[in-house]
């Protein structure tokens, strides 16, 4: 829907619309510009996090540049990004396939059972992953094993898949295995909720199957959902480095395969303290999710 | 109950410290406590808050905490960070012992240690709070932590016949070899000699490396103050005074490293503490290096299934013909951990009545009942460990470490190369190739050229001041003769010294120049 | 073959809405049905169960002689316009209409010529590449009508598909539908509220109260023979005037009492309800059928009565009079000639056509004269 | 809504489901299985039930947790009340309006978003002290919500701007304010996107460690994720009581997700708006 | 005070649709104007910039003398029933009509008294607690006029209220709102497409087509006197029939020469065009004025011709007959009186009424005899 324009000479009606915006400006004045500036500030810096620092101009920046490690994390990260597109797909599918039960009372249900694993604490998730990616206990390897997976690879009896520079990438890329972002299903659900049942009506009697409502219905107009996840996708892809982290170490793990920025960036900033350095990491990283999100937004777009 | 006796009526206002530390398991707050309590016995107007963080966050805490001015009176140091960023945050931060550590505890009243000075109380001379860079005293440990070999007795019995060999567990590195192809052998698939973690790896690499390269030690220790510091050893290996492709005590460090990485599950540098356990105690790998700290917990977790040993990790001998010629002889166990060491806060108010807690917490009968509690090794030498502790019992007797591999902002690197090369990927050149590229690629931004460069400015200066300092250290006779007088103004020259030698990074310079101010101001 | 037949079909929405109830309708291979009723007495929900759209709470839907109960929609062949258009927001006018072609695998070429033919047929080639939320109520509807007329199927469901066009563009398109009809052979289900399309557009119209189906007939025969007082009300506009009184007998004579004046029955109604004598009737009469006495056909003075007019409404072609007798709550309305000019308040002279009134028995309401023979509409 | 369904697809939709639910719950299973051994069970057996149950493991893990749950839910409730509502004041702005400099100002907000913050937590810090607003859960709650409104903000108008404008239209000739309009048009209408950023925000609130741990002095402050880690030592995890404390934390989230699914309303726009 | 004032009002569509041209109107206070046109020529677009819900491009829009283009919608004092009627989904019929007067704090029972008269007028009683999506489209449609009549603004904007209803609920709410209007003294704008709605409630009536305004006058003036084809072609159902043809001057009288046949204009058309003799026109003629010669008032033998039948479409109270001629590519209808019984095929004879016929010019489409008196219709 296109936006009411409001021009100047409405603004003798309409100021009261900034006053809606008043609390959540407060909010982050208060809170996030200065963080957020100073971050920007100190990448101009040589700094230890603390009240020392040196201006040292574009040096993080140029230093940055000549970086082959954090070159090397930006082509981690885009292979995880683009992983990640494919990730994607089973939240869809969840959405769609629960949007489609046609009782109320179970679909609720559903959603709720879905919404459940929210609460299984972080600590508990890498707990599994870590026994599931274990060389010798893991179940990883137990499954891959007996089919043939790891002779037919070349990877021996026992890989180690955090412990190997190879495997670390295939790693993450299974890690979060069915893939499921509950956030992300919920978010495509209350956008399915409001394709209107004539819609779909109208569809069936097109002739439209199973498949064809996903691909020219739903999917259509659940592009608005798919942007927003899409954003917070790059966001998180992009910014975070929690999980790795606690899978592979602060280093990104052998020979650093599993180095992304955020992580790089929180090595600096926390094991280094080359604060300086890291918010300089920040911003590239910050220019890289700006393109991608402007891209997003401007291609994955509801054609209403 | 910390809430308790704040607004009782008709009570003077208690005055009121924190401490805070990492040890969240059960059994260390409580026996803290205790000791806690019977310190607030003697002093009634004191309270003592304990804060508990976890080790998730603790060093972004005390970061936070720090820079922010709100840290706490007394704060358990060094977990997480680099070492020179705990030494950048004892100068900025923390109140120098110095002029305690020569002065007797006076909790130690009416025991053996009732003349001895606090330092002296200390098995290891108080070492686990010295800085040496700095040339301070900054902590008071109140632990001790060695490590071991544990290993399931059981296993390791079936295919080492005691009576045969005569030792319940080898001896020597070539036994320990032989006992690890034996059990391989013995258990086939699926099964692991030695069971460890990126945790436990980091440990064996510091006993080999020591073990291998303390011939290193005079030519490395350029500021004479008695320890190689990473910067030490980082320069020469930087300028290729040291090449780390021609030494062969280095080289044969790595290999034997890579030998007992054949012998560890796959990847285990990438593997986390828990997993390692789980290896070990659910008997798919007979042994595992740990240290003492774990004792009690491994102890009760493998009764009833297995026997759990303990043993030193067998070195070298000098017969065996790679490794025998380089090996010197065990690391030293004296300040080998932290060993709950706290230290004091200059924001503290009451840095005086911390001072004083600690001592109490230092002293031989509370240490030793706070150990007992914790089920951990005292420090103070007189005191005793719990009996089970015995084959812990740190051993002062060894070398200092000399070669560190990993400079201030190369571990990174290290930690990239190292796993790839243990995992036999490529061979030893190979991977020092690697590892130098980066390290010289990085290092130049952390003040080793400046470091370099300035080695010889200042080693005068480090010389003299160091060579005073030790002399009064160790109370050698004569010393206060070379002493100017003032010690602040002793003290002010060795930070100067400090800062001259790190006189590029000008941030640096802010920092220690007003470390040295203030402590002029002090007196 | 596509003969559509509900048997006893009933349909309870899940709050207890009994929204169809036990209706019974064939409608032929080929023909053409229109379903009118009141608002809200269940044609939607009748051509919805149809679809297959709806769960059929009882009953039996077949079509082409095939039990389609538990047959999904796409599998009936059968396109609907549904009276909220329904159009996917997210697609042009073009592939909106194109879509179910799209879907069937047409070829490009063929597709591309049957959308340009109805968008010609129902002006929207300008329209082809807008978003239906660019296009006005009328265009979106007639949008809707294109979706649908551009397939071929066995079966057709209106749903008020013209309700939201200018008069002129409705009688296109209804001659239009009309013409689909008759070249495609189609079974045609249409449901609307406009007299003039049901009356115009059905071989047969079925009519619907409360979920009851009351009378299915041609046209025609609704107009002139309805089987009861709703079906005699709801068809014609304005609608039929009824009058409750009662009836005498005096002699071969059989005379309506009204409330204000008193009608003799002509022989063909008075022979169908003389047995009723005494008895309330209501007493119904088309507005066409009482004439300005100035132009009347004939005039017989036992029917022609002087009553107020209270409201004329000129319509053009003809006028609406609005006669209020003394004791009657309800006005009794005229269809004068275009060429009457009576005033308000007026005493107008008129004359009843009692060949062509109507008997209903006031408690059942049903018609009395129901099988009696009236004079042809036509 | 109540169309025939083909059987086949039915049993196909729900065993997908089931399948994908077998998998999200596994975690449940393995932390219920562990919250009843001891650690010398869990480190020999830890995937399946051994024998003695310790029932005792959720006795110590009530204990330890029970003190921080109020403080908890007061924290997440707050921050996530406090990020809703001006979220969807600045929301609807946004997403109904161009206003002069609107974009610009929406530009200033979002990219906050897309600003990785690893090194802010210091200037956060010390923003806390400035304000006063140490040690103090509504200092947190403020933070929290500051830092959370903007991803709920970036949803929020992307929903608001694809609501149909007729209910705007209708309202605003009704004569409803901005402010009426939002209560009565966009909060019915939005309830399953904004149940769903409510369950983000309490979630993301109920999990917070860092900021809490840092910022409160208080033990009897403590939120529940600092809290428990009590029982999670350096040397020694207690994973028994541990599992169980996860498992008795979980229980007000699961009461949240059972209210706030019901804001879910399938086909909200139908029959109300024709085209 | 609460005329309603449109100066030089355009509106352009982002996409760049013009949708209105440069309307200029005038609706008085307490007046109900009925605005026409075919569908998409700008109506709703008109109502929705006058109740403030879409920017006016160009021109000034007045409400009350006040210049309201920058007032906000809920300062204007409207109430609008949308063409897609807009309910709350969320809300039950009952809080959908009482929405607005919760919003202008009116006092519950005020409320209550005010939706409940409204829901028993528009039959919604039993459905107050019913959900949108649980409604007819009918019953829809009567909450969306409901949801408007609850208040009592001083302006009402109806954009086709009553499309979805059939026919006999539609006149018991034509008669509703007219009396609403009556009762309020509201000014009403109102949307229609229906003939008769629009003959019968608006004291004036403004004819629209593609964004620009034709002609706005009283029903009668309109159907009698329009100023173009146009709008002689829109109102009235069936349409005007217009023949092309020239007209030829022979002495006094004035002859249209049409393909087939040709006619006698009577003196007052003659008048008016005679010196456009040999000029191209269209003569254009209302169905209901063309008779069958056994049922007109009178026959003028100039004007009588023998037409084949095409088409036959009894619609109770009149029949409509195509007539074909020869050459002509459009039938001829006419409306004739009921009685009159012609079969499809068969030659008829027809009188023309030449009174009530109109000329108009063939490039511009405006009518030649605009200004001329035609024989009244009433
Ligand atoms: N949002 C829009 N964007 C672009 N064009 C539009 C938009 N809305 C309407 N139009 C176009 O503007 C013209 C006038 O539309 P409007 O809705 O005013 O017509 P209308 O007279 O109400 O027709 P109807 O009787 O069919 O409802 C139409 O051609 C329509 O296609
Ligand atoms: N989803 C529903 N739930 C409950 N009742 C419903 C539902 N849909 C329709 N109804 C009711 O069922 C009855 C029949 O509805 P239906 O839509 O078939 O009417 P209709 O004949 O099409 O009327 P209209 O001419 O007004 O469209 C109505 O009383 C309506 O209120
Ligand atoms: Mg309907
Ligand atoms: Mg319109």
């Amino acid at each position: 829907m296109p936006r009411e324009v409001v021009r100047f000479r409405h603004l003798k009606s309409y100021w009261p619309l900034y006053l809606l915006l008043v609390p959540s400006l407060a909010l982050i004045a208060a809170f996030m510009y200065f963080p957020a500036f100073s971050g920007i500030y100190y990448s101009f810096f040589r700094w230890d996090g603390d009240e020392l620092a040196t201006f040292i101009g574009l040096e993080n920046f140029h230093r940055a540049f000549g970086d082959p490690r954090l070159g090397y994390s930006f082509i981690v990260v885009g292979i995880l990004f683009v992983a990640n597109l494919f990730k994607m797909i089973p939240s869809i599918v969840t959405a769609v396939v629960i949007h489609r039960i046609t009782s109320d009372r179970l679909r609720y249900v559903y959603r709720l059972l879905f919404v459940v694993p929210m609460v299984i604490p972080w600590m508990v998730v890498v707990l599994i992953w870590k026994f599931f990616y274990d060389p010798i206990l893991g179940l990883l390897n137990a499954v891959l094993r007996p089919l043939g997976v790891l002779d037919l690879l070349g990877l021996g009896p026992f890989p180690a898949w955090l412990g190997e520079a190879r495997l670390i990438i295939p790693a993450l890329i299974i890690w979060g295995f069915p893939w499921i972002g509950i956030i992300g299903v919920l978010i495509y659900l209350s956008g399915l909720e409001k394709i209107p049942s004539s819609v779909y009506e109208c569809a069936e009697l097109d002739g439209v199957g199973w498949l064809g409502k996903f691909f020219y219905i739903e999917l259509p107009l659940i592009a608005t959902q798919v942007r927003i996840n899409l954003v917070l996708m790059i966001i998180g892809v992009l910014q975070g480095f929690d999980m790795i982290l606690v899978l592979l170490g602060a280093e990104g793990g052998p020979e650093g395969a599993g180095l992304v920025p955020g992580l790089y960036m929180y090595y600096a900033a926390f094991i280094e303290r080359r604060a300086g350095y890291a918010c300089a990491i920040g911003i590239l990283l910050f220019f890289v999710i700006v393109i991608l999100t402007y891209i997003n937004n401007k291609y994955v777009r509801v054609e209403t | 109950n910390h809430m308790r006796g704040r607004g009782r009526v008709g009570e003077r206002e208690k005055t009121v410290l924190r401490i805070a530390h990492w040890q969240l398991e059960p059994g260390i707050r409580e026996a803290l406590d205790w000791v806690i309590g019977e310190y607030q016995e003697l002093h009634p107007d004191v309270e003592i808050r304990q804060i508990l963080i976890p080790e998730e966050g603790y060093f972004r805490w005390v970061n936070t905490q720090l820079i922010g001015r709100t840290a706490p009176d007394m704060i358990e140091c060094g977990l997480g960070g680099s070492p020179e960023l705990w030494r950048m945050f004892y100068a900025r931060y923390f109140l120098p012992l110095d002029e305690y550590v020569d002065e007797p505890n006076p909790y130690n009243q009416g025991t053996v240690l009732e003349d001895v000075s606090w330092r002296e109380t200390y098995f290891d001379d108080m070492l686990g709070g010295y800085e040496e860079t700095l040339q301070t005293y900054f902590r008071v440990p109140l632990s001790a932590f060695t490590l071991r070999l544990y290993y399931n007795a059981d296993m390791v019995g079936e295919v080492w016949d005691e009576d045969e060999r005569g030792t319940p567990f080898p001896r020597t590195y070539e036994e320990f070899v032989e006992l690890c192809e034996l059990l391989q052998e013995q258990q086939g698939e699926g099964f692991v000699p030695i069971s460890g973690s990126s945790y436990s790896f980091d440990r064996i690499i510091h006993v080999y490396r020591t073990a291998l390269t303390a011939g290193y030690h005079d030519r490395l220790d350029t500021d004479y103050d008695g320890t190689v510091s990473r910067l030490e050893s980082a320069a020469p290996l930087f300028s290729g005074r040291l090449d780390m492709r021609e030494e062969g005590a280095i080289r044969a460090t790595f290999e034997l490293l890579r030998e007992i990485a054949e012998y560890s599950p796959p990847g285990a540098t990438a593997m986390g503490r828990d997993e390692a356990d789980f290896l070990f105690l659910q008997e798919r790998a007979a042994m595992m290096p740990t240290g003492s700290w774990d004792y009690s917990s491994l102890m009760e977790r493998a009764e009833g299934q297995f026997t759990l040993a303990v043993a030193e990790m067998p070195l070298p001998s000098p017969d065996h013909p790679r490794y025998g010629p380089y090996v010197t002889g065990p690391p030293t166990e004296a300040h080998t951990q932290g060993a709950f060491p706290f230290a004091i806060t200059r924001t503290s108010p009451n840095a005086d009545i911390a001072l004083d807690f600690l001592q109490f917490a230092s002293s031989l009968k509370y240490n030793e009942a706070l150990n007992e509690q914790m089920f951990w090794l005292p420090a103070i030498g007189e005191a005793q460990p719990r009996e089970e502790l015995e084959p812990f019992t740190p051993r002062v007797e060894g070398y200092a470490q000399t070669v560190e591999f990993e400079a201030p902002g190369t571990a990174m690197s290290f930690r990239h190369t190292l796993p790839v090369f243990l995992a036999g990927t490529h061979d030893y050149e190979t991977f020092v190739d690697r590892y130098m590229a980066s390290f010289r690629r990085e290092l130049p931004d952390q003040g080793v050229p400046e470091h370099i460069r300035d080695m010889n400015r200042t080693l005068d200066q480090q010389k003299r001041y160091g060579s005073i300092r030790r002399a009064a250290i160790s109370g050698a006779a004569g010393a206060d003769a070379i002493l100017t007088g003032d010690p602040a103004e002793q003290h002010m020259r060795i930070m100067e010294a400090y800062v001259g030698q790190r006189a590029s990074r000008d941030h640096e310079v802010h920092t220690w120049v007003e470390h040295a101010r203030y402590y002029h101001e002090q007196r | 073959m596509a003969e559509v037949t509900l048997n006893n079909v009933s349909k309870v929405y899940p709050g207890g809405v009994r929204a169809v109830n036990d209706v019974n309708l064939e409608v032929e291979d080929g023909s053409l049905l229109v379903l009118v009723g009141p608002s809200g007495c269940g044609k939607s929900t009748t051509l919805r169960m149809v679809a297959g759209l709806e769960e059929i709470t009882d009953g039996d839907i077949y079509i082409g002689g095939r039990l389609v109960n538990d047959v999904l929609p796409k599998d009936r062949d059968i396109a609907m316009v549904f009276q909220n258009y329904a159009l996917y927001p997210h697609m042009t006018v073009y592939k909106n209409m194109a879509f179910g072609l799209k879907l069937r695998k047409y070829a490009r070429d063929e597709i591309e010529r049957r959308v340009q033919d109805a968008a010609e047929l129902l002006e929207l080639t300008p329209l082809l590449e807008r978003r239906p939320r660019e296009l006005s109520g009328g265009q979106a509807q007639r949008v809707a009508v294109g979706r649908a007329i551009v397939r071929h199927p066995q079966v057709f469901l209106f749903d008020e598909p013209l309700s939201n066009l200018d008069a002129k563009l409705r009688v296109q398109m209804r001659v239009e539908i009309a013409r689909l009809h008759e070249q495609l052979g189609a079974t045609m289900i249409y449901v609307t509220h406009d007299q003039v399309e049901a009356m115009t557009l059905g071989t047969r119209v079925a009519v619907m109260k409360d979920g009851y189906l009351q009378q299915v007939a041609t046209p025609m025969e609704l107009y002139d023979h309805p089987v009861n007082m709703f079906v005699a009300g709801f068809i014609g506009s304005p609608p039929m005037n009824f009058i409750r009184g009662e009836l005498e007998r005096s002699g071969p004579d059989v005379r309506f009492l009204g409330p204000d004046f008193s009608l003799m029955l002509p022989d063909r109604l008075a022979s169908a309800v003389e047995e009723r004598a005494g008895r309330r009737v209501a007493f119904g009469i088309r507005p066409e059928d009482i004439h300005d006495r100035a132009f009347a056909p004939e005039t017989d003075p036992d029917n022609t009565k002087t009553i107020r007019a209270e409201v004329v409404e000129p319509l053009g072609a003809e006028t609406l009079v609005y006669l209020r007798t003394p004791s009657q709550d309800e006005d009794v309305v005229a269809r004068f000639d275009s060429r009457s000019n009576p005033h308000v308040g007026q005493d107008i002279e008129v004359v009843f056509d009692m060949t062509r009134a109507h008997l209903f028995d006031l408690e059942s309401e049903e018609s009395l004269t129901y099988e009696t023979e009236t004079a042809p509409t036509v | 809504m109540s169309r025939p369904e083909s059987p086949i697809a039915r049993v196909l939709k729900h065993s997908y489901l089931w399948v994908m639910l077998a998998l999200t719950f596994l975690p449940f299973y393995i932390m219920l299985v562990i919250s009843f051994k001891t650690n010398t069970q869990f480190y020999r057996q830890p995937w399946t039930l051994t024998f003695p149950l310790h029932f005792e493991n959720w006795a110590i893990a009530w204990e330890t947790v029970s003190v921080y749950i109020a403080n908890s839910v007061f924290l997440a409730v707050t921050a996530t009340l406090i990020s809703l509502v001006i979220a969807i004041l600045a929301a609807y702005v946004f997403g109904r309006f161009k206003i002069p400099f609107g974009d610009f100002i929406w530009a200033a907000i979002l990219l906050l978003l897309l600003m990785p913050g690893v090194a802010n937590l210091v200037p956060l810090f010390r923003v806390m002290t400035e304000l006063r607003l140490l040690n103090s859960l509504i200092g947190l709650a403020l933070v929290g919500a500051a830092g959370g409104q903007i991803i709920c903000l970036y949803v929020l108008r992307n929903f608001i701007e694809d609501m149909p404008r007729e209910f705007f239209e209708c309202a605003r000739i009704d004569g409803a304010s901005h402010l009426q309009q939002i209560v009565h048009v966009v909060i019915p209408q939005c309830g399953g996107i904004i149940s769903t950023l409510a369950i983000l925000r309490f979630v993301g609130e109920w999990n917070s460690f860092i900021l809490p741990l840092i910022t409160l002095r208080d033990p009897d402050k403590l939120p529940l994720a600092v809290g428990l880690f009590r029982l999670q030592g350096a040397y020694v995890k207690q994973w028994g009581p541990l599992m169980a404390a996860y498992f008795i934390s979980a229980i007000p989230l699961v009461i949240l997700f059972a209210f706030t699914m019901r804001f879910f309303i399938r086909g909200i726009g139908e029959g109300a708006i024709k085209g």
